[in-house]
């Protein structure tokens, strides 16, 4: 569970460009769609808990939910928040309240009308510490309640200005659902959870299937979707398929139409399947990057922390393990945030450079397995791996690394860990180097990371700021940059931000959260629902 | 009965890979005669009995080998399968694995006309039913169903037979049908043979009994290592040998032999020409408790009188019982109010049927397991029950030997290894003088000194009896307790072992008690004798009494079967 | 014909050497000779690899290049090279000894663990303190027969997290009831037989029979079996592994290997096809091998 | 001198009938409670062993410290599954909900375990039931070739069983899609619910097992075949064939099946990765999930079904045997 993702979402500016591209969706233009048929969507993220999104809040949740679940606003490919549910929407003037109005004859599918009264539901549902969300729950922080104007006028009262608050309410996490039906008990909601989608989640075999099957009074789809009224298929059949070479497989024998998760490998032999198209979909937030543990010796050294980052080349890595599918990333966000700064001259790689600096660190002897000592201590790095969250060629790049950074003269220790342990090495600082994935809409992401506050330990023991970066200019700027509304001000602190976060050599970028999706040349209409890049079957279509 | 044979075999040869164990054997076999094969293990005798089934698993060749019409040396294997059941059957030793263990008898012998009939199943029934009347099998009907395992030894070779006879072959081949069966049974089984010789089949009896084969066969054929030595009438062969190794055989054969008499010749396989000297006997009356017996000087001439003195009991049982139970079963009474005397220097022989709880009671005397009811007492003390720890200091005086000794023996260890062990008393000391000790018990039993480098799996069976026997002195006891010391093996070393335990007898003063299901062996060796039945002993008291005048309706009967 | 051929046993009489078994079909068994050699050449070569792994692979299983992944087979590469670079033969070679000894340890403690406890229950003589530890070692052993082989190794690791050694310590705990099991009827069977029974006839202590007799006679079986033993613990050891719960990566751990390999098989076969020959040459090896040595045990 | 069985000295009575049904229901009554105590001791070595892992379960429960779960909800789930009571309360508490059927809650899927577990059982056993029967065939199906078809094919097929045998399922499983979905196109890589999608999940999970019965099968196959009532039967013109069909079939088959027990556990074992591989649903999968996410109230449930399975499965096994083999045993 929790795969690739940790979600926190919170609200970013709008007003961007999303570089995502779609095959799918501009080979969907050609043919009049076909009505009926059944889908079949193969997923190797892991099998939700529950599908009710608001319990608990991660991505394998988002995947499916966004089926059958719809949330108050969304965001279009440009960037732009586009009407869902709600039509419209104002913020106050003191930014202590936002007005939606909602759009109007939308009702459940098990019969329930979508009016004011179900968003106030929805909003105390997720916020109800028995419910435990924890995505959706952060999400909301600032919202102290939810007022029913009239039946389809809801008012959001916030505690403090949060100009997050549209990109947060696009998360699937915080889709709306009957209130009705949450009234049932948790595990009951959990099996059927009842919302406005385009699909009704009809049966649910464990560790098998979903079984999805079409509204047919469907009538709200998002702004940017294709077409109107109900969707084109008649069934959907969500199974669960971990295994990556089982799921290209399945796709390749035409058991199931579209796969997510697509590993490198299958990436490559699909592109020379003329039956396969590809669909590449990277997550918001953060890129995936090695942050280094500025926190504690050895990388409390800069010179160290810049050796490290200038010395070890993940260039060859990245290409040969990801063959060519991963582009190399020089900035903290992904390039699905169009505020992400590059910087690629930081990360030239010099070894000579590199020997010097740690030699000017005072790491000049080696010892007899050639890693260099100071002081009688080896120039070790513990590097924990969480093998739920690290594909096999991220694993593989981590390896390279160590042996890369092995000529240099680091020795990289690395410990595959569960995602639990994983957890408990960082909360109790035993690590170096991390890779911790982060997906967040927005640039805001930079402050849960990089800020000061994020070294000190949540009660649970987790953190964020695993660089452990503590730097008072940053957090200034970056507490600026989320209470501007001026979008071009807002720019250029997210640029000095990352520049600061960049030149601290704290970071090594790598790639963008790798999230690419396979379809079937039978099928057309796939698309990535832009607000986190979950798939939609909204328009998508089968003809065979 | 036709002029022409009915089995015609000339020049028959076997080989298994090369090596000829068959060679050139001739003889024929008439309707309604019964022909046997005599000779001991390794003779050949059973590969051509197979031979005429086409069963021998070897090279088989002859000028020639016809069974009424039939060539069967020109048949291939479809051919044989033909012959097979409808003009010859195969009656095996032992039927509780010559016959499927996992089937009911019914079935075994229903394959048969199935086979080689169109019957229906009705009617197949009607004959297997005809058939088991008629080897005498009581309750056919329930018999059909039953599986050998839950059919008595007498019983289950009936089915054997019937097995055998039901599709009405013309010749049938016997293949040591009555050996391990009791006197009883082995008299049933000759009498059915018997009868059906005079209904007109053929048959040809494997054995190595001679009893079985005086009382049965018109004619013998004698081999030895795969060749005929001596043909003939019955009568002539076993009445008038001509070949040394048919006296030989005949000598052997400890019926009517007089007590301490010698059955096997001097000189004749391993056994010592001269029994060793009494002083190669280290001093032994300090391990002895009981005043002991002057050492009979040897060669001591037959029959060796007991010692002068008033003969001490040595070993004595007095109201032994003992019960089995078994979960979900009634309780079994192996061992039933069992009281026996053996004196010093003397023979006790123990007979009775296979169950009749012999071989409890010496386990019960040798201290291995522990009487319910009862007591023993060895050189006047008491021995069972006791707790091991108070008896293991008295162990030595008491040997055992077994019926098969190569299980008794460890695997890994060498005869040298063993008997030195049984010399030192466990302990690993005293390299020299123990060497030279196992020198001599090997050469008390006959065993080349070299043999103490060889392990007990690579020796014959009559060599690994003398290792047991040896092994059995070496603490030099004075009670050997003997649990069908000789039923495995093949008569003449039947005859060397009887032989040696005699000479033992007379050297060391041993006291026997023996038990075997062979009253010619028992008559021979003992001077009292006991006779078991169903746990209880029913008779005992001097040997020459007993045999003569039995008082005791199943001794009368027991000695009535024998062959 | 020679179908079934049974050679006649003349002297063989009913109650002769039981336990003994006669086998006699010359054509499998000359042919598994042949076998037999053919193992022990593998098994050497295994050994080797272990030991001494630079005699057969030069090269660092370690040393990455990134510029070589995913060669196919080569000269420079006879099995190929993986996501790194590796040549897939150095790194089956340098795996030998992670992943057999991982293998051997198992089988290790699972032999020692089962003689203890097939010793305990089978010594006893049907009297109280043998027959309660008789009762008592065989619940537990039923108790973890009904956790069968890497499901018990799968809760072990559930407890103690995955690595090396809990790989080696479950593998070896869910083999360790086989063993003990065979250990009992052995130690039951020798310390029944006419052996033991001639010396307590000739006033052997149960401590003598048990050392000299009973053990040596009852654990050559389990030499046999634990040559057997070993290919299935190197098969467990390495699905272990490859479940992403035994030997953690880079370590050329075969398990790991394949685990890492079957990510790529779409574009390099070779990464997984050779790492899993090596697991089944080996365990197969062993078997050949282990059976080869039960016959002749039975034969002597 | 071996000592005497009882059976022996039965005379020429028949054998005793008495009982029989008193006979069974004892023989019934000892597996109910031998497998009541197994089930116990299951339950109770996993919840001591649970005890001894480090951590807190509490927060295990809420998905690691990662979490970010606050005190109430800590608290809650405590209260919720008695973490805060003594440990021997705990027991006696876990052995009740047991007792009554309710293996408590997932950590990790937060559903009723025991529900879970009757979803999930069902594919598993069926899975591995026709595993066994498979396996079976191409194991007698072996013996059959290797009986009759001389030198070659008993070389062969003896070589065949050895490397079956060492063949690990996550590898064969690879081969096998390689081969059959992927390059021939043939048969579905990942399971879909139908005949057809058993095949290679059943085929992979069945080989291995059938390699060791195979070699079972043979050694007592080579044991029946030198019996004397070999020469018995063949003495009546029994064809090899019949031989093998009619004696030989039924001896090969008896230590086969007294190993059943030892094949189904083979086979639930290999069920953990054919059904991750295959996406099956079925205890396998969810047992190694459970192990993965330390979820210790799933691992404990899938422990007892297993054991429950083997218990039952050991019990027909033994049925079988006692059908095939009517030999009264001792013990």
């Amino acid at each position: 569970m929790r795969t690739r993702s940790l979600p926190l979402l919170a609200l970013a500016a709008s007003g961007a460009l999303l570089l995502a591209g779609c095959t799918a969706d501009e080979a969907s233009g050609e043919a009049t769609p076909v009505e009926g048929g059944t889908l079949t969507y193969a997923t190797g993220d892991a099998e939700p808990t529950c599908l009710d999104p608001h319990v608990g809040g991660n991505y394998p949740q988002a995947l499916v939910s966004t089926q059958y679940a719809e949330s108050l606003v969304s965001k279009d490919d440009d960037g732009q928040i586009v009407p869902w549910l709600a039509d419209s929407w104002t913020e106050a003037d003191d930014g202590l309240s936002w007005t939606f109005e909602l759009k109007p004859g939308v009702t459940f599918t098990d019969g329930t009308p979508f009016d004011a009264a179900a968003v106030a539901a929805n909003v105390a549902h997720v916020q109800d510490p028995a419910t435990l969300s924890s995505t959706g729950y952060l999400a909301l922080a600032k919202v102290t309640g939810v007022e029913a104007v009239d039946d389809l006028t809801a008012r959001i009262d916030l505690s403090a200005p949060d100009s997050a608050l549209l990109e947060s309410l696009t998360q699937p996490w915080l889709a709306m659902e009957s209130p009705e039906a949450l009234t049932r008990p948790q595990e009951v909601n959990c099996e059927s959870p009842v919302g406005t989608g385009p699909f009704v989640v009809e049966s649910w075999t464990k560790q098998q299937q979903v079984e999805l099957s079409r509204n047919d009074d469907y009538s709200s789809p998002p702004a940017d979707a294709a077409h109107t009224g109900p969707a084109h298929l008649e069934e959907v059949v969500w199974r669960f398929i971990p295994d990556s070479a089982a799921r290209y497989a399945a796709l390749q024998a035409g058991q199931v139409d579209v796969i997510d998760n697509a590993q490198p490998d299958t990436l490559v032999a699909a592109a020379k399947d003329d039956a396969i198209s590809e669909i590449d979909a990277p997550r918001p937030g953060a890129s995936n990057r090695l942050e280094l543990n500025s926190g504690k010796a050895p990388f409390d050294d800069e010179r160290v922390r810049e050796a490290f980052i200038r010395g070890v080349d993940v260039d060859d890595a990245i290409d040969s393990l990801f063959f060519g599918t991963a582009e190399r990333s020089y900035s903290p966000l992904s390039s699905a945030e169009p505020l992400a700064f590059s910087d690629p001259s930081l990360f030239e790689v010099d070894a000579d450079a590199a020997g010097d600096l740690l030699d000017e660190a005072g790491w000049t002897s080696r010892d007899s397995d050639g890693y260099r000592t100071k002081d009688g201590t080896r120039l070790s790095l513990t590097f924990p791996v969480s093998t739920n969250q690290s594909i096999p060629a991220e694993q593989s790049l981590f390896e390279q690394i160590q042996a890369g950074a092995k000529t240099l003269g680091f020795e990289v220790v690395l410990q595959p860990l569960d995602l639990s342990s994983w957890y408990g090495a960082l909360g109790s600082n035993d690590y170096d180097l991390v890779s911790a994935p982060y997906t967040k809409v927005g640039p805001d992401v930079l402050r849960i990371l990089f800020d000061t506050a994020g070294i000190t330990p949540a009660p649970s023991g987790y953190f964020a700021n695993h660089a452990q970066l503590s730097d008072p200019a940053l957090d200034d700027l970056l507490t600026r940059a989320s209470q501007t509304s001026d979008a071009d001000e807002r720019a250029d602190l997210y640029q000095q931000a990352q520049e600061i976060v960049l030149e601290s050599y704290t970071v090594l970028p790598l790639y963008d959260q790798q999230n690419h999706y396979l379809v079937r040349s039978s099928v057309s209409g796939v698309r990535a629902l832009p607000p986190v890049q979950a798939v939609t079957l909204y328009d998508a279509s089968v003809t065979d | 009965m036709s002029v022409a044979p009915l089995l015609e075999v000339e020049g028959l040869r076997v080989a298994f890979s090369g090596r000829r164990v068959v060679d050139d054997v001739s003889f024929t076999v008439a309707a309604g005669e019964c022909v046997a094969v005599v000779g001991e293990s390794g003779s050949g005798k059973s590969v051509t009995a197979r031979a005429l089934l086409g069963l021998s698993g070897g090279q088989v060749d002859a000028r020639r080998l016809r069974l009424g019409g039939t060539d069967l040396a020109a048949l291939d294997e479809r051919g044989w399968r033909g012959v097979r059941g409808p003009q010859v059957g195969l009656v095996l030793q032992d039927a509780l694995v010559s016959l499927d263990p996992l089937r009911p008898i019914g079935r075994e012998i229903d394959d048969a006309l199935r086979l080689h009939t169109r019957l229906g199943p009705a009617a197949r029934r009607e004959r297997a039913l005809d058939v088991l009347a008629e080897v005498g099998m009581p309750d056919p009907e329930t018999r059909l169903g039953q599986r050998s395992g839950e059919l008595s030894g007498g019983l289950r070779q009936r089915a054997l037979i019937a097995a055998a006879l039901v599709l009405r072959p013309e010749l049938v081949v016997a293949d040591e049908p009555t050996t391990a069966l009791d006197a009883e049974v082995q008299r049933v089984v000759v009498d059915r043979l018997a009868a059906l010789r005079d209904a007109g089949t053929g048959v040809l009896a494997i054995s190595h009994d001679l009893g079985v084969v005086r009382r049965l066969a018109d004619r013998v054929v004698v081999m030895r290592a795969g060749v005929v030595v001596e043909s003939g009438p019955t009568e002539q062969v076993l009445g008038a040998p001509r070949h040394d190794y048919t006296r030989m055989l005949l000598a052997a054969l400890p019926r009517g032999v007089a007590r301490g008499a010698r059955l096997s010749p001097r000189g004749v396989g391993p056994g010592p020409v001269v029994p060793a000297p009494p002083a190669a006997v280290p001093s032994r009356s300090a391990h002895a408790q009981a005043p002991a017996p002057a050492p009979v000087p040897a060669p001591a001439p037959a029959p060796a009188p007991a010692p002068a003195a008033a003969p001490d009991v040595v070993l004595a049982a007095s109201g032994l019982r003992r019960v089995f139970t078994a979960r979900g079963r009634a309780a079994h009474v192996a061992v039933d109010d069992v009281s026996l005397e053996l004196r010093a220097g003397e023979t006790l022989g123990l007979v009775g049927a296979s169950g009749s709880g012999k071989t409890t009671t010496a386990r019960l005397l040798l201290g291995l397991d522990d009487p319910d009811a009862g007591s023993a007492t060895l050189l006047g003390q008491p021995w069972a029950p006791l707790r091991e720890r108070d008896r293991r200091g008295r162990r030595a005086q008491l040997g055992a030997v077994y019926q098969d000794p190569a299980s008794s023996f460890d695997p890994r260890w060498s005869v040298g290894r063993v008997l030195a062990d049984a010399v030192t008393a466990g302990r690993r000391t005293r390299p020299t003088g123990v060497a030279a000790e196992v020198a001599s018990l090997l050469d008390r039993v006959g065993l080349e000194p070299g043999t103490a480098d060889r392990h007990p799996a690579s020796l014959s069976g009559g060599q690994r009896q003398r290792v047991a026997v040896a092994r059995a002195l070496a603490p030099r006891p004075r009670v050997l307790v003997c649990d069908e010391p000789v039923s495995a093996l093949d008569v003449s070393v039947q005859a060397q072992v009887l032989d040696l335990l005699d000479d033992l007898q007379r050297e060391e003063g041993l006291a026997y008690l023996f038990i075997s299901h062979d009253l010619d062996v028992v008559a021979h060796m003992s001077d009292h004798v006991a006779v078991m039945q169903q746990g209880r002993v029913v008779e005992q008291g001097r040997t020459a009494e007993v045999f003569a005048a039995p008082q005791h309706p199943y001794t009368r009967a027991l000695l009535a079967a024998r062959p | 014909m020679t179908v079934l051929p049974t050679l006649p046993r003349p002297d063989e009489r009913r109650g002769a050497s039981p336990g003994r078994r006669s086998r006699r079909l010359p054509g499998p068994l000359g042919r598994l000779r042949a076998a037999e050699t053919v193992a022990a050449l593998v098994l050497l070569g295994v050994v080797v690899a272990a030991l001494a792994p630079g005699l057969l692979a030069p090269g660092d299983p370690l040393a990455v290049a990134p510029a070589d992944a995913f060669t196919a087979p080569s000269p420079a590469h006879p099995l190929g090279t993986d996501e790194s670079g590796r040549g897939i033969w150095t790194r089956i070679v340098h795996g030998t000894g992670a992943s057999l000894s991982i293998g051997a340890l198992a089988t290790l403690l699972g032999t020692g663990l089962g003689v203890l406890l097939g010793v305990a229950a089978g010594f006893g003589d049907g009297r109280w303190p043998g027959r309660a530890a008789d009762a008592g070692v065989s619940r537990l052993l039923e108790v973890l027969f009904a956790l069968p082989g890497l499901l018990l190794a799968l809760v072990v690791i559930a407890f103690t997290g995955p690595g090396a050694v809990p790989a080696t310590l479950a593998v070896g705990l869910a083999t360790a009831p086989g063993y003990a099991r065979i250990v009992r009827s052995q130690v039951r069977r020798v310390r029944r037989s006419a052996m033991v029974e001639a010396a307590v006839v000739l006033g052997r202590r149960p401590g003598t029979v048990l050392w000299r007799h009973v053990l040596p006679n009852a654990l050559a079986p389990v030499v046999v079996l634990a040559t057997l033993g070993l290919g299935q613990a190197v098969v467990w050891a390495s699905s272990l592994s490859y479940l992403g719960l035994g030997s953690p990566p880079p370590a050329p751990e075969w398990g790991a290997m394949l685990s890492a390999g079957r990510t790529y098989v779409q574009v390099a076969w070779w990464t997984t096809v050779f790492p899993g020959l090596a697991v089944v040459l080996t365990a197969a090896a062993s078997t050949v091998l282990g059976r080869g040595l039960a016959r002749r045990g039975d034969a002597s | 001198m071996t000592r005497p069985s009882p059976t022996e000295a039965t005379g020429e009575a028949a054998p005793r009938r008495r009982g029989a049904a008193e006979h069974v229901l004892r023989w019934t009554l000892a597996r109910v409670v031998g497998g009541l105590v197994v089930l116990w001791a299951v339950a109770t070595l996993v919840f001591f062993a649970v005890r001894l892992v480090p951590g807190d379960p509490a927060e295990a429960i809420l998905g690691g410290p990662g979490s970010q779960a606050s005190a109430e909800a800590l608290a809650l789930v405590r209260q919720e599954y008695g973490l805060d009571q003594p440990l021997l309360v705990q027991y006696l508490a876990q052995l009740g909900r047991l007792a009554t059927g309710d293996l408590g809650t997932s950590y990790s899927l937060r559903t009723d375990v025991a529900g879970l577990l009757l979803d999930q059982l069902p594919g598993t056993i069926a899975l591995a039931l026709a595993s066994l029967v498979v396996a079976w065939a191409i194991a007698l199906g072996t013996a059959w070739w290797a009986t009759l078809g001389g030198r070659v094919a008993a070389g062969v097929s003896s070589a065949l069983e050895v490397v079956a045998a060492a063949v690990p399922h996550f590898w064969l499983a690879s081969v096998l899609v390689l081969v059959f979905s992927t390059q021939l196109g043939l048969l579905p890589p990942v399971s879909t619910g139908t005949p057809v999608g058993l095949v290679l999940p059943v085929v992979t999970l069945a080989i291995p097992v059938a390699g060791f019965l195979g070699q079972v099968t043979r050694d007592s196959l080579l044991d029946a075949a030198s019996a004397p009532f070999t020469v018995s039967a063949r003495a009546r013109g029994e064809s090899p064939s019949g031989l093998f069909r009619r004696h030989l079939l039924r001896h090969a088959a008896l230590p086969g099946l007294a190993l059943s027990g030892w094949a189904f556990g083979s086979l639930l074992s290999g069920a953990v990765v054919v059904e991750s591989v295959f996406a099956r649903p079925g205890l396998g999968r969810t047992l190694l999930g459970a192990v993965t996410l330390r979820d210790i109230p799933l691992v404990t449930g899938v422990a007892l079904a297993s054991a429950l399975a083997y218990v039952v499965v050991v019990a027909l096994g033994d049925l079988a045997e006692r059908a095939v083999d009517p030999r009264e045993r001792a013990s």
